[in-house]
């Protein structure tokens, strides 16, 4: 075979070689094509592997950590939250709609294939920045592309995040979380065991749409990387809510062994995972496996990744059953093949044997790399960086306002208005809040639900950064009075043959690993997106964290705003944030530079728990955590209905309006409570500082008794709202 | 000078619209094989020359109307 | 109350529905689209969603389910039919209530608390709420933008044939409050005889205080009410 | 035997649609005056017979494919 054939399939000659090895003998091509696959990045994981490895992966709560298609955590009751986070940033690139709609279909496969009815959709978008017209046609497509689909699948899309920064231009990144909830029975497995036991396809036919797909993901976008691509997948939601319904009936009769989506790699991937964690072998008869169009050679039927299939092994005799049901629905089921106990994946194609390779082979024995790993120039470079002496760049309130109308900081409304985020009549807290809340019916229990990563942070300390995105998490998930419970990750890096990029993947895995640790949010599954460049530039290290965590009784929901006047604000946390990696430096100075503040996750834990401890003693009125922008901002988001009066003492008023430093949170209470407050603070140790008062119109800030800043709610809250449906010349 | 175009997906790709009409058409009992779904415009043109309109109208489908990843487009001139 | 969801491929808000009933203290049944009686229920419920996809048009396809047969004869009869949002645009497609539902003027999908004001109170399905009462109940929707042409328009308005229209918060069926570009703030229609409903808004998504408020239970016990009053 | 379909919104009804492509064309500098927005559809029919297929064409438009109330149909068969 001419080494340009699995060159061009991503293979390396030592891999090739490796195959040689494994075999005993020469591949044939599709057996390449197979091998290429699934030892792809993508499907091997091969590069991250030792690093993910690190992460804390156990606790009383999970039912199921990393290795299923998707995480399981108990919430008590005999209920358990099924979750995971996938990307889909390539196929966004090229085509944002079809690119992120088939993004969600796919992590919604990964959560009903578990058994659990999906309850909730999240998405983590990055893009670079509106001012390109080109970002915006991606923005507009992905955002339609993720409501086309939830929306008509009828789950819920209850929150996410959205950055704009000009390392994502060319390379946006769409990161989809999915969550469902299942009772503990219901567990379904990936998993294809019992010799003789059929194997069956169903849903959609197969065609051939994104042939390939694993391994495009796996490289940087060039030119070429639209002609690699055969066809774009494009998505049916209809089908897929059916094939749902299909699939969620036949796991609660008890019908199957195993049930597995077919994601990247299509059907190669599902029948080798599965024989692989069942300990078998798998056979497949190529002639029975429904097809859209004709003359489909072996290799194109494989690979194909084409939408809305599953692949089934349902107890021997059950097969009609399935049959019925997927017709009831108005769905095809086939029988494709059989279990066998040899431990091979045996391909035939009218009988006649096409593909022979041990399951170990493509599994066990894929590749692992340990790749060279170095801290890049700018790192110290830019950590050497001093801020303390930078004055406030024109007042105080042009600052404000300005900040405000950044897209990344500003209202996410134009996004999320565009998704159904009450169809299940589950959601408590919608979108714009510090995290989702779903109440979860016939307990008084809800979940509440968030993603997080600020990219800016990891790239200036990737080991930090990591840990923020957790941190931040966290804490989002704490304002709204739920306890977090565990975490999926969607890690989005550059190349990671590059040894600087690898060394940021270190580094924020170790810094995510580390916040897990002490938050007691294991990490229950995820997934790695690398090759996140253009042209050579990398997008910043984005380990995007989507957090789960529970809230006992849902009449202890906090909201994020003030809701009535008179409320006594006070500072958990110190009053002075820095400059360092900061929005207002981004923006202001035009400078993403500096060493971020030292970060004690002991006593960001500790903040958190006080601030649940507070929660359960029903005093508390409202709470927000101040990130991007500051305790401005913060103040800002909260002041809705009520204006603020809020009095601020000492020194370097930029630092205090406009720093950034996590581990703060804004909280509210009655004034009648306040010395209760006051007093646990002091117990507790944790630093507490009285902010001032909600109230009015206005949202006004005093520095050392002389005001710096007065806005009418009526002139900041349309700035803030409108941002981006402003740039995107829509109305939200 | 007028414009018609047609905008179809390409071969390859999958069209879910069509497929659902089609089932529906054949439960329905039509004697129907297939339904493939695409977009009709109709654009009017503040220019005279044909030449002109052609390059036009070809780039306005390539930057615009179709999108090159998953369609076709084909476009007649009139008038 | 005997109560029937039906169920198409691609309903989302059946359940919604089931469980909004539920909190009103009844247990409807779903009905699957496949079967082709209704007879014995006293109401029956079109339900949001994406009825085959909403491909082609939105509820084009949904109509020729066998089950719409007898829910037409159900309607020409006399029988309640409410439609909420894709159950709305099944009702216009298959005639037994006037205009068409197009794609929001804006072109997006809006997913919004929306003020209504209810602009006859004297049916089944609204005579719990005040005449010209303003009320919030969430939209949903791609395609909600209402048609009629100008005849058509008359007649509804002659016979107090418009339920609910799109307003500001004030009250005002204004342009600035009008979500869609729907014809005259359009929301909800029924038909001449007052028996079949049609509506964008989803009712069902607040009947509960904890998922976003109350506003919509009136509906609810409205029909209640008038069944009640009937038997 | 196919059938090419092309269903377009009737004149008095808006299109949105077609409005936002024809403003981002004017926007983007082309010599655009109108654009209108409607569907095109391929139907291949099990039906040999001309008349028939036609028949069979005309009742699935006006009973499927188009909504009379706000669209217009054509059709013509090939092959
Ligand atoms: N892509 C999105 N999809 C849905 N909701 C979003 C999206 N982006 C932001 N939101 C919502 O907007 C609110 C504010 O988001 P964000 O600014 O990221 O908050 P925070 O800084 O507290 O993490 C959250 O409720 C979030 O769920
Ligand atoms: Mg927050």
């Amino acid at each position: 075979m001419e080494p340009r054939v699995w060159r061009e399939m991503g293979l390396t000659d030592e891999e090739y070689n490796r195959i040689l090895e494994l075999l005993g003998r020469e591949p044939n091509i599709l057996e390449v094509g197979i091998f290429a696959v699934m030892w792809s990045e993508h499907c091997s994981y091969k590069t991250s592997k030792p690093i993910l490895k690190k992460f804390p992966t156990e606790g009383p709560q999970v039912l199921q950590g990393p290795g299923e298609n998707a995480g399981i955590v108990d919430i008590g009751d005999n209920l358990a939250v099924v979750f995971k986070m996938e990307s889909h940033n390539h196929p966004s690139a090229i085509e944002p709609y079809q690119g992120a709609a088939t993004g969600v279909g796919g992590i919604l496969r990964d959560i009903f294939t578990m058994g659990a009815r999906p309850i909730a959709v999240l998405d983590a978008l990055r893009f670079g920045p509106l001012e390109e017209e080109h970002n915006k046609y991606l923005l507009s497509g992905v955002v339609a592309g993720i409501g086309g689909y939830g929306n008509s699948i009828g789950i819920p899309t209850v929150g996410g995040d959205v950055y704009f920064h000009k390392s994502y231009s060319g390379n946006p990144l769409v990161n989809a979380m999915a969550v469902g909830l299942l009772r503990h029975e219901n567990i379904a497995k990936g998993v294809a065991k019992g010799e003789g036991n059929p194997v069956m396809v169903i849903g959609a036919r197969t065609g051939r749409d994104g042939i390939h797909g694993a391994t495009f993901a796996s490289v940087e976008l060039s030119e070429e990387s639209e002609a690699k691509r055969s066809a774009v997948q494009v998505g049916d939601p209809f089908m897929e809510k059916l094939l749902m319904e299909a699939c969620l009936e036949l796991i609660e009769a008890d019908a199957l062994v195993g049930i597995q989506d077919m994601g990247a790699a299509g059907l190669t991937s599902s029948a080798v995972e599965m024989a692989g964690r069942g300990n078998s072998g798998i056979e497949l008869e190529l002639s029975l496996v429904p097809r859209r169009e004709t003359g489909m050679t072996p290799y194109e039927i494989m690979l194909s990744e084409s939408q809305e299939r599953m692949l089934v092994v349902p107890k021997a005799g059950r097969e009609k059953e399935v049959e019925e049901v997927l017709n009831r629905w108005g769905l095809e089921a086939a029988v494709i093949g059989r279990v066998t106990n040899d431990g091979l994946l045996r391909v035939l194609e009218d009988g006649k044997l096409v593909a022979e390779i041990p399951v170990k082979a493509l599994t066990e024995e894929a590749p692992v790399y340990y790749r060279p790993a170095a801290e890049p120039a700018y790192y110290q470079e830019l950590k050497s960086k001093c801020f303390d002496s930078l004055e406030l760049k024109g007042t105080a309130e042009e600052v404000f306002l300005a900040l405000i109308s950044n897209p990344t900081i500003a209202s996410k409304e134009w996004i999320y208005r565009q998704y159904d985020h009450q169809v299940g009549t589950n959601t408590v807290v919608l979108p714009g809040g510090d995290a989702a809340v779903l109440r979860i019916r016939g307990t008084k229990k809800g979940i509440a639900l968030t993603t997080d990563c600020n990219s800016r942070y990891v790239y200036l300390d990737p080991y930090l950064g990591g840990a923020l995105a957790v941190v931040e998490a966290a804490q989002n998930i704490a304002c709204v009075g739920a306890k977090p419970l565990a975490i999926t990750d969607c890690l989005n890096f550059g190349n990671p043959e590059k040894p600087e990029i690898f060394w940021q993947f270190e580094q924020a895995c170790a810094g995510v690993a580390e916040a897990c640790r002490v938050l007691g949010t294991p990490v229950t599954g995820g997934n790695v997106s690398f090759y996140n460049e253009t042209s050579g530039a990398a997008i910043y290290p984005t380990p995007m964290i989507g957090m789960v965590g529970l809230i006992e009784d849902l009449s202890q929901i906090l909201g994020n705003t003030f809701r009535s006047e008179g409320e006594q604000i006070y500072l958990l946390g110190e009053l002075e944030g820095e400059l360092s990696g900061s929005e207002y430096l981004a923006q202001l100075e035009n400078m993403e530079a500096g060493k971020l503040p030292e970060l004690d996750l002991q006593e960001i834990k500790r903040r958190i728990d006080f601030l649940l401890e507070l929660n359960k003693q029903g005093i508390l009125l409202s709470a927000h955590d101040v990130s991007e922008g500051g305790l401005a901002v913060a103040l800002a988001e909260m002041t809705v209905k009520y204006g603020a009066t809020v009095n601020i003492k000492g020194s370097n008023q930029l630092k205090k309006l406009f720093g950034e430093r996590l581990g703060r949170i804004i909280i509210s209470i009655s004034a009648q409570n306040a010395p209760k407050l006051e007093a646990s603070a002091k117990d507790a140790g944790i630093p507490l500082v009285h902010l001032g008062e909600s109230g009015g119109n206005t949202l006004k800030v005093m520095f050392n008794e002389t005001c710096c800043l007065n806005v009418p709610l009526a002139t900041y809250r349309p700035l803030f709202e409108q941002a981006i449906a402003n740039r995107m010349n829509s109305k939200a | 000078m007028k414009a018609k175009v047609i905008v179809t997906l390409k071969k390859s790709i999958l069209d879910p619209q069509g497929s659902a009409v089609e089932r529906s058409l054949k439960t329905m009992g039509y004697p129907v094989d297939s339904v493939r779904i695409g977009k009709f415009m109709e654009v009017t043109l503040a220019e005279a020359n044909k030449a002109k309109a052609e390059e036009v109208m070809d780039e306005i489908c390539r930057k615009l109307l179709a999108n090159p990843v998953i369609e076709d487009y084909f476009f007649e001139l009139e008038g | 109350m005997k109560i029937g969801i039906v169920r198409f491929p691609g309903s989302n808000c059946d359940i919604d529905c089931l469980e909004a009933w539920r909190v009103m203290g009844e247990e409807p049944k779903l009905i699957w689209h496949q079967e082709t009686s209704v007879q014995g229920f006293d109401l029956i419920v079109l339900p949001g969603g994406f009825s085959y996809g909403d491909y082609l048009r939105t509820g084009a396809i949904a109509r020729f389910s066998p089950i719409m047969n007898d829910v037409i004869r159900f309607a020409k009869e006399g029988g309640l039919v409410w439609g909420i949002c894709n159950g709305f645009q099944i009702l216009t497609e298959c005639g037994l209530l006037p205009g068409a539902l197009l794609r929001n003027a804006g072109l997006h999908f809006i997913c919004s608390p929306q003020y209504l004001r209810v602009e006859n109170n004297k049916l089944a399905f609204t005579n719990c709420y005040e005449q010209g009462q303003v009320i919030q109940i969430p939209i949903s929707h791609g395609e909600g933008n209402y048609t009629i042409d100008d005849d058509g328009l008359k007649a509804l308005q002659d016979n107090g044939q418009i339920v609910f229209r799109y307003v500001t918060p004030e009250g005002e069926a204004s342009a600035e409050g009008n979500p869609n570009g729907s014809r005259d703030n359009i929301a909800g229609i029924v038909n001449k005889k007052g028996n079949v409903l049609g509506m964008m808004p989803h009712p069902e998504r607040v009947v509960e205080e904890i998922t976003g408020g109350v506003d919509g239970k009136g509906m609810f016990l409205s029909i209640l009410k008038a069944w009640e009053g009937r038997v």
